[in-house]
């Protein structure tokens, strides 16, 4: 089961069993999104508190398979304290160690993040989730997340 | 009466494709079933002696092509016991098909407050254009709900059905393998002066069909979950129906006469079939249906409701109440679908597990979200079987879960 | 850069196709082209090795269905010139891709008093969409007319197009041949506010298209014309106009949500796909694109019009004024395509007298009866070329005239 | 052209020559109906005078290809002076020597008319139409005049 092992990480599973930042937020001051995989009905939920440019607390919601919960927790892990800027720049960062192949799965064109731009970007954890793109059917659970995450972002702008 | 699965087996090519080192354990019919050589072949023969557009040429090879396409039209009439052919509409699927009485019948008919019921169990494309009605037009929907076991909940349908104008319910989940009772559902509907839609989508490829026992109305499927190609499915509707209702799209073939001030309509079926339709699709779904008739519709459905028996009985034998199933627990009720989901393992992963070993089983809502927020759960994983099915199959997919339940135990 | 076509003949099975004695003379190919056996090939290896339903499957096959269906949407985006692959909604046909403005973009946007400016040169498609548009919302249709040599006739078109919402046009008329200036017809749509909808349904066929170039709004055709398989087309439209349509059919696939009490839309270009598309057709056009562009679109653009050109001098030289013959005299305006009529003998007779012979030629008024109202004719006979046509077969239709003149002569 | 010899007989070719009881007639009293062909746009124009429950007269427009044509003035001439009755056997003994291979191209189950129940239907020179049958498109070309006297016929009853 090669494949599979590179598809579920430990780290991933362990996420996936216990997900980080679960939970909610008095709304307002939070704000709160919700994102579905339409494929396969993956549901994620995003509160994000958003502070002087600053993510200042996230929590998350939702169901769904061990790749779109584990990478919403990872997510939170992530961007919880962090810049909006630098949420930003990790989603663009993310979606680019999976978008050739998404992509490709949508018959896109490719994408404008040029490879320069995100080079000093670290995502740590995150490249666990790199097996993914082994699995093209997959890749839009592991990116749901980060979705819901812009979204959120721009309305909390 | 038992079907020689191993001589079907071999009518199928894709079954000779290996995932990996293992055979190609294909448990997704319910999504759409694989094609038989002489489905292929029948549309490989029209493109190479008699392919041209149809109803339009007076040369031999439009003849050729318009009488086989009309051929076809004459075999799935039958298959589904159809007075007319000419009451059966090609569409894409069986989601235009409803969409077309959506958009025709019940827009003629329909208005605010009038009563579309619909049942627990539907598919989208059973709510979807519903839904887009009463957005639209304010009708009104109601929905028949389900017994504990997922069955339709019948005590409360005089009251659902007292003033609607249409029953619009699925002949056979293709969630739970529920099979409904259509007959007793049409007369009801009938007595309080309902129509009658049946999605018969499930129903074509596992039981015997007929619309005129059933009493129905409207009845829409599809070509590919018969065997048939992708891109063609029906509608059967009772003739006078389908005189009296509107046209649908506008264009070619479906017209009488045009000018540039309006139009009238041609004959049906042909009044619905606005442009060039899928010709070589519309053989292979002939064929398809030439192929389920030779093996026969009794011994498929038996041949279903065993595999469902066995697969039942073998997934509760090994998982117990680990795995929870859907739907009826007697075969006798359901069609060839099975439906489950481990307590703590996401249907997605399932699927991804038992991939590597060959087993294709769908993992998901299956379009089918109303029903899995009443069954509780964001997705289940499928197994659904066809006639090239065996009880082998279903011991490699129960083989397959226990792999996958290891992978994910803690 | 001309066509060799003994090899391209090698290409296309029919072509070996006897009618009596007689090899065929395909001269039909714009109402649909013949398939090279490699759009035959692409479809059987897609139902052989990876057939499954699309978007929907986590499995092996599943994976790859989906991977060639949408592989084939990037293709026939590159062969439109689409910035963008999501812009590419797949639909049956043409008369279906027309149809879904109509139903969505126009239905959104478009009440009584509203103007859609069309042109006499149109094909049903695109003119019974829109009377039935102005039966259900009191829409005004306005009429660009044609010069006495059946090209657009552009002198009014400031006033047709003021205050209008949608210009309609064909890019090049199924029964003239006309080649209309879409880039110079759309520029002033656009400066006068409506936007341009292009019938691209017989230009894909026979000349290089870019939509950009065009800079039309919503652009329509099918498979079919361009040797691939009938059962899929394509409408192009801006991503923006896309999503900000609402949703044509309701089913599978287009939704992100369904509840008991509404739904929510799925991205482009999948919100406008309901139910389970013609997956192998899609493949097939891939094919059919590839195979196309491999020729290049160029060359068959001088191939379609040196035959024009030849047939043209020939039918004249032959028939002289006993044979009217429709459209620009030069062969520089039109596409591929050469209708004509003698003066006392109907174009129905003719076909059949020259399918004794394996010509295949079309007879009737070809889905544009305004335009036959506007020739004064009820039918006309018409000749078209594909790329598997030669100067030969313009002599073999020249000779089959001639004897279908003698028969019916006194 | 063996094949073409049967289908354009020398009667038909004559009628589509000279067709007879062209024109119309001062509705009313006369009834006027009218039929196409959506195939090929082949269009047939009748006008029916009924009296008493005879064709009094008939008289015919349109256009369209040599067998519609034919079909249209050889109608016109075997019905005009036979009463309704006799005009409807008529229809229905024509539409029996052309309907196993219309119904054919269509897909339909056949047809309720028993060759028994038209066996004394004497057809004359309509018979040279049956040479159509071999070419089932040319089938519709030959019935539509016989469509639009029928319909003719229920609408001045
Ligand atoms: C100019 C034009 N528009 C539209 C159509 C309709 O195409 P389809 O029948 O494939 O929808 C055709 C083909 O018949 C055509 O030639
Ligand atoms: C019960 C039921 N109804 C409708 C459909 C829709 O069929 P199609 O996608 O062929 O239109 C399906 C298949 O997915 C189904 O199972």
């Amino acid at each position: 089961m090669t494949g599979l092992q590179d598809l579920y990480r430990e780290i991933i599973l362990d996420h996936y069993r216990a997900p980080r930042n679960r939970g909610e937020l008095p709304v307002p001051p939070a704000h709160k999104v919700e994102g579905f995989n339409p494929l396969c009905g993956d549901e994620v939920v995003l509160y994000l508190e958003v502070e002087g440019g600053v993510v200042t607390d996230v929590r998350t919601g939702g169901q769904g398979c061990s790749i779109s919960q584990a990478s919403t927790s990872m997510m939170s892990a992530a961007v919880k304290g962090k810049s909006v800027d630098d949420a930003r720049t990790l989603i663009r960062a993310f979606k680019a160690l999976m978008s050739i192949h998404e992509s490709k799965l949508e018959g896109a064109e490719g994408t404008d993040t040029t490879e320069a731009d995100l080079a000093g970007v670290r995502l740590g954890d995150l490249e666990a989730l790199q097996g993914v793109v082994k699995f093209p059917v997959r890749i839009k659970c592991a990116t749901l997340a980060w979705n819901v995450l812009a979204q959120g972002l721009d309305e909390s702008a | 009466m038992s079907l020689d699965v191993a001589a079907i087996r071999a009518d199928f090519p894709i079954l000779e494709r290996r995932i990996g080192d293992h055979r190609l354990v294909y448990l997704d019919s319910a999504s759409s079933a694989q094609k038989p050589q002489v489905v292929l072949d029948a549309m490989d023969r029209l493109y190479a002696t008699s392919y041209a557009n149809v109803h339009r040429g007076v040369y031999a090879i439009a003849e050729e092509a318009t009488a086989e396409f009309e051929a076809a039209r004459a075999k799935v009439a039958r298959f589904v016991g159809a007075p007319e052919a000419r009451e059966v509409v090609f569409t894409r699927n069986a989601t235009e098909a409803i969409n077309l009485v959506a958009h025709t019948w019940a827009r003629a008919n329909l208005g605010a407050g009038d009563v579309v019921v619909l049942s627990h169990l539907e598919h989208h494309a059973n709510v979807v254009p519903w839904h887009q009605l009463a957005a639209e037009r304010g009708i009104e929907l109601r929905w028949i709900p389900l017994t504990d076991d997922h069955r339709l909940d019948l005590t409360g349908l005089d009251a659902l059905l007292d003033g609607a104008a249409l029953l619009s319910v699925t002949a056979m989940s293709n969630v739970t393998g529920t099979i409904v009772d259509v007959p007793a559902l049409a007369a009801a509907a009938h007595a309080a002066g309902a129509r009658v839609l049946v999605d018969a989508c499930q129903s074509v490829a596992q039981v015997p069909v007929d619309v005129t026992a059933w009493d129905a109305d409207f009845v829409a499927f599809s070509s590919h979950k018969i065997y048939g190609p992708a891109g063609i499915g029906a509608l059967w509707a009772r003739a006078e129906l389908l005189e009296a209702m509107p046209p649908f799209l506008g264009g070619g073939e479906m017209i009488r006469d045009v000018t540039t001030e309006g139009f009238t309509t041609n004959d049906i079926p042909w009044k619905f079939e606005a442009g060039t339709p899928a010709i070589a699709e519309a053989v292979g779904m002939g064929a398809a249906v030439d192929y389920l008739t030779a093996i026969g519709m009794d011994a498929v459905r038996a041949h279903e409701r065993d595999l469902t028996a066995y697969a039942l009985a073998a997934l509760r034998d090994r998982f117990g109440d680990r795995l929870r199933i859907f739907g009826p627990p007697d075969a006798d009720d359901r069609g060839g679908v099975v439906s489950f989901l481990f307590d703590d393992i996401h249907a997605h992963d399932v699927s991804q597990v038992v991939d590597e070993v060959g087993v294709c089983v769908r993992a998901g809502h299956h379009c089918a979200k109303p029903l899995m927020r009443i069954l509780g759960v964001p997705a289940t994983s499928r197994a659904s079987f066809g006639v090239y099915n065996d009880r082998d199959d279903v011991d490699v997919l129960v083989e397959a879960l226990g792999r996958a339940e290891a992978f994910f135990a803690l």
